[in-house]
């Protein structure tokens, strides 16, 4: 049956171009096929018939109705918190002539999307202090495993020693995505005192197999990891490498992790202007110093800057042999769709904030981690702050004492507030812990409401 | 009159004229005023406040010019043709981007508890259920963020399932004509590769298969139809080949637009099955990304899935962690939930009788323009049997061009940029010689096919009259043909604005020249 | 205060053109305005303070809590009904090259909005059986206003006859248009069987000092005047004009006035895939056939083809000399700003739907209007519809015998249903008379529901 | 490198091969299916029937592509300067539009209950406080579809007025500056147009003014800053003469962005005063609207608003339809929505703050582009008063030059086209020879002043050196210089699809040049 997405699917368009091929039915470029595959029943799919747009979004105004938000703006967030994504970014990223593109392999004619993806690179290289980022990953958690077998790969040992710390999500995908392949997976704990690694049980884990020690800025528990300097110092002694995820909106107001001496830097960008979407598309950062060994064991695209043979300025994707696409079994990864529109959108809002509006941005958040750690010592029968002695940024370690976690969560949200996702969920040593996270979008009131309920909650 | 590209001489953020400051409005800022300073302490204590982002500061009239000046230097499927094969660059229909805006869940956690979202979990049901019966599986996980990482996880489900019954299975084979995903997936999942070749029909090489399977074939990864567009007709036989021998056969989904509401990947025998949600099913390609990706599976492999999955106990819908078997979380929360929208929103649209006229009509496109275009001119056509119908893609070679008058594909696709159209997939697959694919898929107009051909002959015919022509092409987009090769060169790679000295050079070079 | 939307506020870029002019202040620039005038005070304006995006945002939310949609529909529509917006309409509208786009007064550089007008222009003429519609007026009901206006110039007579049946809102918008320029507006009545003008009535008022009749399709009871092309024979005779104001919705399926022997067609847009947004902005159209007189006194802007000098199709603005910046106090009208942009939103709806889809977006949406004639008889206690033999498109009028209009609909907008709006509110003659609008939104169900609850409010 | 606007040889819809059918997807429709042939019936009966819309069925990714390709063949403020005097066109900020989208009103029907529709009704009635504050006016009117809507309620606000104090007064005073929209409303309204000359100073001569009111003066219209951005500092001496002769005061608010936060009509002695919202507040232009009027009016003028008007009773906000005096309405319900809401959000993000720093930059802006261009060179310079500063806008003249090299403003303008940078407003006002009307608004950062400046300088140049090279300009632009005399030619005249032998007659010109 015709349907307006379709021209040809015109009764008469069709009957021509039949002609022209001289058939009679479109079936029979199927005759190939054999003849028990073909169904015979319509699939049982959709709502059975064509739907107007009018209809699918009156169901879906329906649906909306069962999405209940709550009263204030979230503060959970294991892996992501509530941001503010501005209307220039909304609008520009669906600029026809962006969303609708491929990958751009005949860069003469996008050069669009390839300068804002060369402006995506050096913008996050900025950020996070290397030379070189990507052009992007899918998300923040398969960027860190994509690093760490990167890791393997440039340093051929097979150890990797992770923190503790590093929130149990992302280290529960980098244990699929090293699954079978002959790594060791090694985890080192945390100071009791400041929440950051435990320096003595890292050095016990380094040897002449560790290919690299994985640390998160801030950590699983909102603590900002401040010895990454000596950190890398101990790392590169032994020949290894150290990978660092950070958020790159704490990178506004402490110093980027490349500059501390990390060799690899991994990132989750939706703080950048991407709304939550229930977790997702969102988009994985990757980058490096500037070292050739480690550029050309880097998962996904780069772009770079070159000239035309008219010479004009201009840009393509470059060291495409280190893809799937040219290097199949041998590529240093199998990515190909990546998340270049989320990249995009990350570089509009990078560009809208300009350098120091991160700056202020990230003092704003950080200025609200402190009200609220000052606050939430009020609250009794929790263990609040976790880390009396801790730098902590956008998030706030919290233990239930006397209740159950998810319990206190449950009663929160039936007050409309969504707060303290248990840890405990993705690792059974973290039990009852969860975090506060507290953005640019809270204001003090919320700040105050949700440290009310809980008063009341944990009572 | 000629097609000409917009063209700006756009400069990068970081070259234009940045203020001190940025002026922007920070949500309740003062309130919070008081705290900066104790933080700013804290850090400073500890020897690491970053004390600048060097990053332009503009301000937003300026930002907008310069992402839409950006934008007119780029070209996709909503600004003309891009039958770029393999690629399913069908048209993104708008009433997805809506239905996005209508259920307003930008602000949607994921940690929300299931029963405040159950409008939403109720469409991913739905939606896990047309997929599942679109497929022929019995069950789809959404944690692939792309296609390439259902392949990942396809191929660590077959290395799990394969280790829990205590065999040892170490080798995929995969086709030569696959893509190349195909093989870096499974290489990821620490498998090696066996290649099979392909016949002289386009098809498996069945002899060749059977040569190779053994106790240590853990499976097959195909795409059917295949990269060539020619539908694997013995499909049933190779299964039975690799099933009887203790594999497994994994579909790969990118080509699902050839078939769809016609046959399953399920009655075929395969196992298990990624989609490309940003292929078949009308999500966007983005310039490169983010699509969505989903993972099927069929009887005992239902249990390997990536977790969690979604499921209904008859009052409400919720995601199920349960995991005994399974390969664990390949991602972080549930999958790429706006692409999960589109295609329920494209399936509802559609029904079943839609999506069959989509594989119809993206068949009929391919095999008319083939036709069409061998009445134009005979030099670059198909490899592989020519008398075979192809599906929703075809390759053509211009290898015989190559020989007669110097020109490539490549000069050839660079050349029908200059009329305003989108060149085709380039030098893939593997095993046809200067190749050019092109899928229109169900979406392009007979009268865009139609000076498709046209151009391509044209350009067939200037490769004989003036193929300097072609070398030097295009002339009409926003910049001429570009030098790769000094991209690529070591000594004068330049990957961010941090290539400082290296961009010097380049800036000089361009000056004299 | 500098402002993130204004680069020069920065102080620093302001200190540097201050220089260049040798000055220390702004206000400086000022000193010509009396001191006395400039103001002392800070104005008493927005909330005191720059506000970010998400906080206007968060308030806009809380402002939506307090704006409550009916549960189906509105069935509502004297002037407007609610009609279906496709989403390539809303998406293709926001193109920046477009909204933000001036009139195009350099064509050169705006061929894209000159072609999209000359379409828009092509496709109203063409739903209009005339040759010539302008590009836009502010409304429908304006742009009735300026066709009378515009008879009375052409003809140089000054007496207007007005159907009755046209509804209230314009006849009261028409007597401010002509307020005071010695114009006198004659309505007369309806033919009590079915609803259309009353044609002996109009006999006896047409005379030699007439410019136009003016009526309306489908009029404001939703009954299609099926005898256009008598009354047009009949106002020719005297040497008047036919000015029609029609729904374009309807012009699928009737034939289109101007064919009728209209010599003025007037429309509103609002039906061509725009919101109601409520109650504007929409779209005037405003046309008419061949005639150089008539063209010369149109107002508005017109787009016409031609060519550049080098040869190439082209298009741009003509005739402008009727127009207030070249003609002044002699111009056809002072219309300056138009509705450029809902014009092009009607012409993509138009072009969406294609010549065949306004057939049968028509008749379905006449399907409907059979369907409630025929379901509405059961209600008691109303007379339904209000004329019996009439031909009815879109709109059901029935008047309620035993209570009063305005408590009806009061009582049904209680129960989710917002319908029958009093026309006696805009002429008291019309008194619990009601219209009730189904449209393409209107599934059986909802019309059921409305039904039910009318027997229900009406008991 | 040289800017080069998008060029599509872009067919008209008309053009397109139009399917004999629409295969759009009408909802609900199966369901009325029966009652399709009852009312054709009828229709049939009654000799109405249309059988045939005589315009194309395509398919909605054809229809997405030709818009796309025609936008990018246009140019607004968000693809570069657009600095035509008197229009303001300033950003149009983006969270407009997402506040529009937000507050979720498209289907909100305008016969809504008051009490339905709260969350609106408050918007609109603290937009209205604002604004009269900002104007110094007691009361708003949301009516005026645009300014000259304005003008024109104004006018007849004033003719009332008078006629209701049994005056008879029949002359409006306006000035020979004024836009022509002003003599335009006032002789819409029945008023005799009294032209006032603008003095050497660029101001109202008040001599003449003094000379020409009298008892028969119903008010004078008047814009300040003026169209030359001179502001009228005798503004309180002329308040005092026009009232004083029982005058009234209009206030043309096109240019408010001159003074905006800095001083206010009402203080001046205007008694009506009408908003550009889409000049002033930032909604946009829509190439040519729609946009959004406001007429405002003090003291025993309120009486006269156009109604309804925005109300609270103190617990509810509500429609006020009592009309003693009103001129009754002026357009069907409140007025256009969307600009309101959208200055609404423009003021509250801005405060009294913000809107002052809009006139400052504004103004700043003006005079640093005067000075600037007067040291590159002096052709093209003001006229009038040259010491005065001006405000949001100038005009210079570019008469010398045409005197000179026979280059008119027009040529210069069309020049400027080629740089990728919008021309100035041409030949307005009218007292200005050769007039060049350039208004940069707040918006343009200093670096695109001093580009327009050189971009001006350099024209003038070239007029004097290869004067030839301005007369064929613009050749960047997606189409070269349009032929205005046969685009007007009476015979030639093509204003529809429906001019089927003109438009033959131009193709074949075509075909032939
Ligand atoms: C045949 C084939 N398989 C797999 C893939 C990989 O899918 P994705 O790009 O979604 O990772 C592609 C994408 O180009 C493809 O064409
Ligand atoms: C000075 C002046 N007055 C009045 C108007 C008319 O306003 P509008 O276009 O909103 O009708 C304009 C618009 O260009 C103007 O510049």
């Amino acid at each position: 049956m015709p349907h307006y997405w379709i021209y040809n699917s015109d009764p008469e368009i069709k009957r021509s171009m039949l002609s022209e091929l001289g058939i009679n039915d479109t079936m029979e470029l199927f005759k190939d096929v054999p003849e028990n595959l073909i169904l015979k029943k319509p699939l049982h799919v959709g709502f059975g018939r064509y739907l107007s747009e009018y209809e699918i979004l009156r169901f879906l105004k329906m649906q909306r109705e069962k999405i209940l938000h709550p009263k204030i703006p979230p503060f959970t967030g294991i892996e992501m918190c509530i941001h503010f994504v501005p209307a220039v970014v909304k609008e520009l990223m669906l600029r026809n002539e962006f969303y609708t593109a491929y990958t751009p392999y005949q860069p003469e004619i996008n050069q669009g999307i390839l300068q804002a993806l060369f402006e995506y690179q050096s913008v996050m290289a900025e950020l996070y202090g290397v030379e070189v980022v990507n052009a992007s990953m899918y998300d923040g958690s398969t960027a860190l495993a994509e690093a760490i077998r990167m890791a393997i790969r440039a340093t051929r040992r097979r150890k990797i020693v992770i923190a503790r710390s590093v929130s149990p999500i992302k280290r529960r995908v980098v244990e699929t995505w090293t699954y079978g392949i002959g790594v060791s997976l090694h985890y080192i704990g945390w100071d009791e005192n400041d929440g950051s690694v435990n320096m003595e049980e890292l050095s016990g884990k380094l040897d002449a197999d560790t290919a690299a020690v994985v640390v998160e800025v801030p950590n699983v528990f909102g603590v900002v990891e401040h010895r990454l300097y000596e950190l890398a110092q101990e790392v590169h002694r032994i020949g290894g490498l150290l990978i660092v995820f950070a958020n790159p909106l704490a990178l506004g107001v402490i110093k980027p992790p490349g500059e501390l001496g990390a060799d690899i830097v991994v990132g989750e960008g939706q703080p950048l202007g991407l709304g939550l979407y229930y977790g997702g598309s969102t988009l994985g950062i990757l980058g490096v110093r500037r070292d050739m060994n480690l550029i050309r064991q880097m998962p996904g695209k780069l772009v770079g800057m070159t000239r035309s043979y008219l010479g004009e300025r201009g840009f393509a994707l470059v060291l495409q042999t280190r893809e799937q696409h040219i290097r199949r079994e041998r590529a240093t990864s199998n990515i190909t769709t990546n998340s270049a529109l989320n990249a995009i959108a990350a570089l509009i809002y990078v560009t809208w904030l300009g350098g120091d509006g991160i700056r202020k941005l990230s003092l704003s958040i950080a200025a609200r981690t402190e009200y609220l750690r000052e606050k939430i010592r009020s609250v009794d029968r929790l263990q609040a702050p976790l880390f009396t002695d801790a730098l902590y940024f956008m998030k706030i370690p919290i233990k239930f004492l006397n209740k159950d976690c998810e319990t206190v969560s449950k009663e929160l949200r039936r007050r409309g507030i969504l707060c303290c996702s248990d840890l405990g969920r993705y690792d059974s040593e973290l039990r009852n812990i969860a975090t506060i996270c507290v953005t640019e979008v809270h204001s003090k009131e919320d700040i105050d409401t949700l440290v009310d309920a809980l008063k009341q909650v944990v009572m | 009159m000629e097609w000409r590209q917009a063209k700006w001489d756009e400069k990068l953020i970081f070259e234009y004229p940045s203020l001190k400051q940025s002026h922007i409005v920070i949500p309740f800022d003062e309130e919070f005023a008081h705290y900066k300073e104790k933080f700013l302490d804290k850090v400073m204590k500890r020897g690491i406040m970053r004390l600048n982002v060097d990053i332009p500061n503009l301000s937003e009239p300026i930002v907008v010019r310069h992402f839409v000046r950006l934008s007119q230097q780029s070209y996709g499927v909503d600004v003309g043709p891009v039958p770029l094969g393999s690629c399913t660059m069908k048209y993104n229909p708008k009433v997805c981007n809506e239905a996005l805006r209508v259920l307003d869940i930008e602000e949607v956690h994921p940690e929300e508890l299931d029963e405040y979202v159950q409008g939403l979990l109720e469409i991913l049901y739905l939606l896990e259920r047309w997929l599942a019966e679109i497929t022929g599986m019995d069950k789809c996980s959404f944690q692939p963020p792309a296609g390439a990482a259902g392949e990942f996880a396809g191929a660590l489900m077959i290395k799990k399932f394969h280790e829990d019954r205590g065999e040892h299975r170490d080798e995929m084979l995969i086709p030569d004509s696959a893509h190349g995903s195909n093989p870096a997936s499974a290489a990821m999942a620490g498998f090696k590769i066996i290649k099979i070749p392909t016949s002289q029909y386009g098809t498996l090489d069945l002899e060749a298969l059977k040569s190779v399977v053994s106790e240590r074939t853990a499976g097959l990864m195909l795409t059917n139809p295949n990269t060539l567009g020619v539908f694997e007709d013995k499909i049933l036989e190779i299964a039975d080949i690799v099933h009887s021998a203790g594999g497994l056969l994994y579909y790969d989904g990118a080509n699902l637009n050839g078939i769809i509401g016609i046959a399953r990947p399920g009655d075929m025998g395969f196992d298990i099955v990624h989609l490309n949600l940003h292929k078949t099913f009308g999500a966007p390609h983005g310039g490169g990304g983010p699509g969505g990706g989903v993972v099927c599976a069929k009887g005992a492999l239902v249990e390997y899935l990536p977790r969690p999955l979604i499921a209904f106990d008859g009052t409400k819908y919720y995601w199920d962690y349960e995991c005994r078997r399974c390969i664990g979380i390949i991602r972080a929360y549930y999958g790429n939930i706006p692409a999960l929208i589109r295609a329920f929103v494209y399936i509802a649209m559609l029904g079943p009788e839609g999506l069959r006229e989509v594989a119809e009509v993206s068949v009929l496109n391919t095999n008319y323009f083939i036709k069409k275009l061998s009445k134009h001119q005979s030099v670059v056509g198909l490899t592989h049997d020519t008398f075979r119908p192809r599906k929703h893609e075809t390759v053509l070679s211009a290898s015989q061009l190559k020989k007669d008058t110097g020109v490539s594909a490549e000069d050839v696709s660079k050349r029908m940029l200059d009329y305003g159209i989108h060149a085709p997939m380039m030098y893939f697959p593997l095993i046809v010689d200067e190749a050019l694919m092109i899928e229109f898929t169900e979406c392009e107009p007979k009268f865009e096919i139609d000076r498709y051909v046209e151009v391509l002959s044209k350009t067939v015919t200037e490769a004989y009259r003036d193929s300097n022509k072609l070398k030097c092409a295009p002339m009409n987009t926003a910049i001429s043909r570009l030098d790769l090769v000094r991209a690529n060169h070591p000594k004068k790679l330049i990957l961010s604005w941090k290539f400082k000295n290296e961009i010097k050079e380049l800036q000089n070079e361009l000056k004299h020249s």
